[in-house]
């Protein structure tokens, strides 16, 4: 009796601990490879290779501002390919798409840094930026963060415009038309709520009052209630932060009820989505975008060239314009570019170069200073916007 | 003299219809009673009130004496009252055997916090399931089927089992819902005599049921019903006799 | 005093949508006793194909049936391979194959759609009508209309027809339908293509206003559930009334409380009508059988 | 008396011990570093999935609203340290009572209710949860989310290595598993199946069912308030989007595909939940060339498979596969080891 019993137990023993062990370790064959061939491919070969990492948000909700993002790094990987690299150093954009989920970007970041990423250019949302800050630092790596965030780490490098910038523009709007009395409405995410708080200081030095404040949530589909209650206020303009979609419904929302005063909007809105939305219903709405999306009626300049470079590239490959959000990640490349052509190729040599030896950089988004902690271009970069038979329009200042 | 069981005035209307109607009753310890009557004559709508399944419009049940409607079904047990149910509620997916240890329950102490560190009374509480539970096996000589799945086992064994888990904890008091439906006379014949045994032990029952050779074998007194009025009390032979019944029965013209 | 016109306004166009939602999950959990958590997605999948067939050159009033037959030729192909089979399994592993349909059929619309929002231009063109200073959009009118018009049909349809009472008999007792030689599989194949069009008809109806993207389904779904329960499981009116009143209750509190927490509270009443009525508020009283 | 347990509930330690074989051998095996974070979460989530495996596939009680407990527990923690710069233990402990209060009362209120409408009252909570967080953000943050959460020491041992963090979170799992299944080996055990069989039949009992329900309901919130802490201090970082009702559902797909009736079976649909986003995300980009776009399909199709074709969940899948093996090979031992055993009995 005994000899059995004790059989039957080994017998049990021994399958249940291949069963399970072959579950785990089948998965770590799955995507540790991935990691592998990275690597392998890497040393074998002997000319030197730089990883850069990039982390957008293909999918999900935050999908609408991630889009051009993504092809501006598919266009530079082949652009880089074609040249054979920079002097000898073969650049490698490794891109992972997080899906509009922390915890995914959080993941993706430790798989670069594992992959061995001299940088990382990342994060569409503000919200997930400031969830892969601390392995970057941690990582001592240097991040440029493509979406606002303020952060005094040494090794990060804001290239989307810190709010402070995007508002001039809106209160130079404002005090030319001398609206005193504003409306303000924003999503409830990351980004939305960093408008206000930046807006009420620079407002209050010229003398305009915010009247009436509404929030919604960033994938509602219906703001009617919160601008019946922004009516009862009558302000004489309202400004509104958030990102597409949720900035259309408003605006679409906005004519539908009848308001008349102007509508000013973020860069978040800045995008191609944003005009589809409001077609053909779209006069007294301005928003705050960048020059690249005007380029060509912008005055002579070689700030005006080197948008149209860009702008040219993109739409040969894409028959579609460039925004913002795609600028930003393209000035990320051609920052860690520079890097690359002066020999810099490890993490610590790149964060000393760009600490110290660029000082002013002309980006497409705007000038960089870096000769401090770079909190955003200046607003060089930016211009209020028309919408004319949806395209659009330069607004002389 | 206080009952075991008694029922004062024990009424209950849904909307217009009234399906008991002023319905006084008493049980002695150790008394068999069963409850008869045409279909629709509020039988189990009694036996639902009895039980606390069901609060009565008027009128109350009292158990020793003291007020049972009202109360909640999980206190009637530490009170020692048990009850099967019409259509079968056993634990399909647990095993014969864990069936009758869940009988056993009111009398272990374990909580989820003690069986979580696996204190001793957990152990304890184990054992004193298990052997409680192999005794109520072997009376009602379900063993060879300790280890099967209860959903498994035919009606007739089903049925055996829930009566077995309804008595496992030695309750005063048995409330059996058609105890015999649907059991072929070999099956109700050992049904019947599990019954008996307990009577021998001291053990009271009240039960609803239509075989009326059981209900004359095995009751010590019979309570009749027709459309929620009590038509009818006493021992089975005077209520063999009794015009009454028969005419609620078998209709006018066989009295 | 015009802005409480307007949040009824708001209220009863955004209700009607939830109202619509609700006859389709009603017509769906009555007949199969199912919760579908895919029903948001045939609203989604109504409204981008609408999109699509407009932008192929059909017209409006072309494109709209064309969508809702597609939604609907989906809703049946799902019930036959995936609903129909398991149909006795246990109530939780429904939900799990419904959230499952859920996330394939979001995904085939990811792929076939991508991920920017499109727009459907609204059925009819006209400026918003000014009535006692609230401003109506056209589009609601149209919507509420829809709602109304429905309402007609399916009440008919239940009522008067043969198949809407053999639909009906098997949602009340599948068995004893049955026996009285109503097939049973072809009634819950009928309700699943019923919801399918209804869920379409309502991402329709709504993407003039809200546009029309791969994950437009899950909220409005979740708000068609929550008008059903709160309108009273088992029938159609109630289903309405229960999808106006959440709107109604959504607009008002987002007006006079505050917008932040118009969600929470209209899900603060849902638990409290739960706790409370169960079944719902117009429901009738279901025992259960000992 | 000792035999009986084995046969009244199939043995404890020997999975427990390839379990924990396989949690101390991985670490050598693993390629690169990046794949302990994805054990980490993976071992955060079973203790949410071996609650809900005990509140779903024992007493049948199903909730789509755990992310909120995970989500107190989360804030608690991260607040306390983040903002009061409290220990992160004596934190965790205020986390566990404050989500155990609170699930007690939710629980006492939704337990009444069955199937569908406690699943829509179970999100409902969850959306009022993730709500409020969104809107106490002079605490919480609000949808900035809650920054610089510090990481964990034990006994001046960092926790902040991946490593050490690997370990710390597994060893919990491990008592956790303990802990349930020693309740699911005991007479609760049997209480929780009753209930899930037949409420009435065991309210007869004796059993006050609404306060069980509701104890293994707070239970079950306790292990997701707890798996919340860790999160906390692993990411250091938290926002209301990871507490919605999408990670709800996830939860539950996890129970459900990897099997919802045995403990072991929460534990094993997690982590193949979690591979298969990176085995998709893999396949799909180094054969096809496409990127996260055809995750979801894969994801729900297979959802939908494992559900419909096996039911009782993936464990069930390797349990009849060991005991096909097993009684193969000793068919006849088996018959003669049977007949002896009815012998002794009768």
């Amino acid at each position: 009796m005994r000899v059995i019993g004790f059989m039957k137990k080994t017998v049990k023993k021994r399958l249940w601990f291949t069963l399970l062990a072959a579950v785990f370790l089948f998965g770590m064959a799955g995507c540790g490879g991935q990691g592998a061939t990275q690597t392998s491919g890497g040393s074998n070969n002997k000319e030197k290779i730089v990883k850069i990492g990039v982390i957008i948000a293909e999918t999900g909700p935050a999908s609408t501002l991630g889009h051009t993002q993504v092809n501006t790094v598919k266009l530079m990987q082949k652009q880089l390919d074609q040249q054979g690299g920079i002097n000898g150093t073969k650049v490698q954009l490794i891109m992972q798409d997080y899906e509009t989920n922390d915890t995914k970007a959080v993941i993706a970041m430790d798989k670069l840094i594992s992959q061995g990423v001299a940088a990382v250019i990342g994060a569409t949302q503000t919200s997930t930026t400031m969830a892969i800050l601390p392995k970057a630092v941690q990582a001592n790596i240097p991040l440029l963060t493509i979406a606002p965030v303020t952060t005094d780490k040494e090794n990060v490098y804001a290239l989307a415009h810190s709010s402070t910038t995007v508002i001039s523009p809106i209160v130079e709007y404002l005090v030319k038309h001398n609206i005193k009395k504003v409306a303000w409405m924003n999503a409830r995410d990351a980004f939305g709520v960093i408008g206000l708080p930046a807006f009420k200081e620079l407002a209050k030095q010229n003398g305009i009052e915010v009247v009436a404040h509404e929030e919604f949530d960033a994938t509602a589909s219906d703001m009617t209630v919160q601008l019946t209650n922004i009516r009862k206020a009558n302000p004489e303009a309202l400004i509104v932060w958030s990102r597409t979609p949720g900035a259309g419904i408003v605006a679409r929302n906005f004519k539908s009820l009848g308001f008349t005063i102007p509508m000013l909007q973020s860069t978040a809105a800045a995008n191609k989505g944003f005009i589809e939305q409001v077609q053909g219903n779209s006069d007294n709405i301005f928003v705050v975008g960048s020059k690249l999306s005007v380029a060509d009626q912008l005055p002579e300049s070689d700030q005006k060239k080197r948008l149209l470079a860009f702008r040219d590239l993109y739409a040969k490959e894409y028959g579609e314009e460039p925004d913002l959000f795609a600028a930003h990640v393209y000035d990320g490349i051609q920052l860690l570019i520079e890097a690359v052509k002066a020999g810099k190729t490890t993490a610590n040599d790149i964060r000393n170069f760009l600490n110290n030896e660029i000082g002013e950089y002309p980006a497409v988004a705007g000038t960089l200073d870096l000769t401090k902690p770079l909190n955003g271009p200046k607003a060089d970069g930016l211009t209020v916007l028309r919408i004319e038979n949806n395209q659009w329009k330069y607004q002389q200042q | 003299m206080t009952y075991l069981l008694e029922g004062k005035q024990v009424t209950k209307k849904f909307g217009g219809i009234t399906a008991v109607d002023g319905v006084d009753f008493h049980l002695k310890q150790g008394e068999i009673v069963a409850i008869i009557g045409p279909n629709g004559a509020g039988k189990t709508t009694l036996f639902n009130i009895i039980s606390c399944f069901l609060p009565p419009t008027s009128g109350e049940v009292l158990y020793k004496g003291e007020r049972l409607t009202g109360r909640k079904i999980f206190e009637l047990a530490r009170l020692g009252i048990s009850r099967t149910f019409q259509n079968l509620q056993i634990f399909n997916n647990m095993t014969v055997l864990e069936n009758i240890m869940m009988g056993v329950h009111i009398k272990l102490r374990t909580n989820v916090f003690s069986a979580g560190f696996r204190l001793p009374v957990v152990k304890r509480d184990e054992e004193l399931a298990y052997k409680q539970a192999l005794d109520v096996l072997e009376m009602m000589e379900l063993k060879p089927f300790i280890n099967e799945k209860a959903g498994n086992l035919s009606y007739g064994l089903q049925k055996q089992l829930e009566f077995a888990r309804a008595m496992a904890y030695d309750p005063t008091l048995i409330l059996l819902d058609e105890p015999m439906a649907g059991l072929n006379d070999a099956e109700t014949n050992q049904m019947a005599g599990y019954i008996k045994e307990l009577k021998k032990k001291g053990r009271s029952f009240l039960f609803v049921e239509h075989k009326m050779a059981t209900v004359m074998e095995l009751a010590d007194r019979i309570i009749v019903m027709d459309f929620g009025k009590k038509i009818a009390e006493g021992t089975p032979d005077e209520i063999a006799r009794n015009e009454q019944v028969i005419r609620a029965y078998l209709g006018e013209e066989a009295v | 005093m015009d802005s409480m016109v307007q949040y009824l306004v708001t209220g009863l166009t955004v209700g009607s949508i939830y109202a619509l939602m609700a006859i389709g999950f009603v017509a769906i959990y009555n007949i199969t006793g199912i919760l579908n958590f895919a029903q948001g997605e045939f609203a989604m999948i109504g409204a981008l194909s609408c999109v699509s067939f407009v932008n192929w050159g059909l017209p409006m009033v072309a494109a709209i049936p064309a969508a809702v037959m597609l939604t609907a030729l989906i809703g049946f192909i799902i019930e036959r391979t995936a609903i129909f089979p398991v149909r006795n399994r246990s109530v939780i592993t429904l939900i799990v194959i419904t959230i499952g349909l859920s996330t394939f059929i979001k995904g085939i619309g990811l792929i076939i759609w991508g991920t920017s929002p499109h727009t459907l231009q609204p059925v009819v063109k006209a400026e918003p009508i000014k009535l006692f200073g609230a401003v109506i959009n056209p589009q609601s009118l149209f919507i509420f209309l829809t709602v109304l018009v429905l309402l007609v049909i399916l009440y008919v349809f239940f009522d008067k027809t043969f198949i809407g009472s053999a639909l009906k008999a098997s949602e009340k007792n599948p068995r004893a339908a049955s026996l009285m030689g109503i097939n049973t599989s072809s009634m819950s194949a009928l309700s699943f293509t019923l919801a399918a069009a209804l869920g379409a008809i309502a991402g329709i109806m709504i993407a003039p206003l809200t546009d029309a993207t791969y994950e437009m389904g899950f909220l409005i779904g979740l708000k068609g559930f929550v008008a059903m329960v709160i309108g009273g499981v088992n029938n159609i009116p109630g289903a309405v009334v229960g999808g106006l009143l959440l709107g109604v209750i959504e607009s008002f509190s987002g007006g006079l409380i505050s917008t932040f927490y118009s969600d929470a509270i209209a899900f603060g009443i849902l638990l409290l009508i739960l706790f409370f009525k169960p079944t719902g508020l117009f429901s009738k009283a279901a025992g259960e059988r000992v | 008396m000792r035999r009986f347990n084995g046969v009244l509930h199939g043995q404890l330690w020997r999975p427990l011990l390839v379990l924990a074989a396989i949690v101390l051998l991985l670490p050598w095996f693993i390629p690169t570093p990046y794949i302990f974070t994805i054990l980490i979460l993976i071992g955060i989530y079973s203790l949410i999935t071996i609650g809900l495996s005990l509140l779903l596939g024992y007493a049948g009680q199903i909730s789509l609203g755990h992310a909120a407990f995970f989500g107190i527990g989360a804030y608690v923690s991260g607040i306390l340290t983040a903002k009061y710069a409290i220990s992160p233990w004596l934190a965790m402990v205020i986390g566990v009572i404050v989500t155990w209060v609170i699930s007690y009362a939710v629980g006492m209120a939704i337990l009444r209710l069955k199937g569908h409408f406690l699943a829509l009252a179970t999100m409902a909570v969850n959306i009022i949860f993730y709500i409020l967080i969104l809107g106490l953000d002079e605490w919480t943050g609000g949808a900035s989310g809650l920054v610089g959460i510090p990481g964990l020491s034990l006994f001046q041992l960092n926790l902040g290595q991946p490593l050490y963090f690997y370990f710390f979170v597994w060893s919990i799992v491990l008592v956790v598993i303990v802990f349930s299944t020693n309740i699911v080996r005991s007479s609760i055990g049997r209480v929780l199946r009753s209930i899930h069989d037949s409420e009435i039949a065991t309210e007869m009992l004796g059993v006050n069912v609404a306060k069980y329900k509701v104890a293994i309901f707070s239970l079950s919130a306790v292990y997701a308030s707890l798996a919340g802490s860790l999160y906390a201090h692993f990411i250091s970082f938290i926002a209301p989007p990871s507490f919605y009702i999408t990670f709800s559902i996830l939860l539950l797909v996890m129970v459900m595909v990897g099997g919802v009736h045995s403990i072991w079976g929460a534990v094993l649909g997690t982590a193949i939940i979690m591979f298969l986003n990176e085995w998709i995300r893999y396949i799909g980009q180094t054969y096809f060339q496409i990127s996260g776009q055809v995750e979801i399909v894969v994801y729900g199709f297979i959802i939908i498979v494992v559900m419909m074709f096996m039911p009782k969940g993936l464990v069930d899948v390797f349990e009849r596969l060991w005991r096909k093996i097993a009684s193969a090979r000793i068919k006849e031992v088996e018959k003669r080891k049977i007949a002896a055993e009815r012998g002794d009995l009768a």
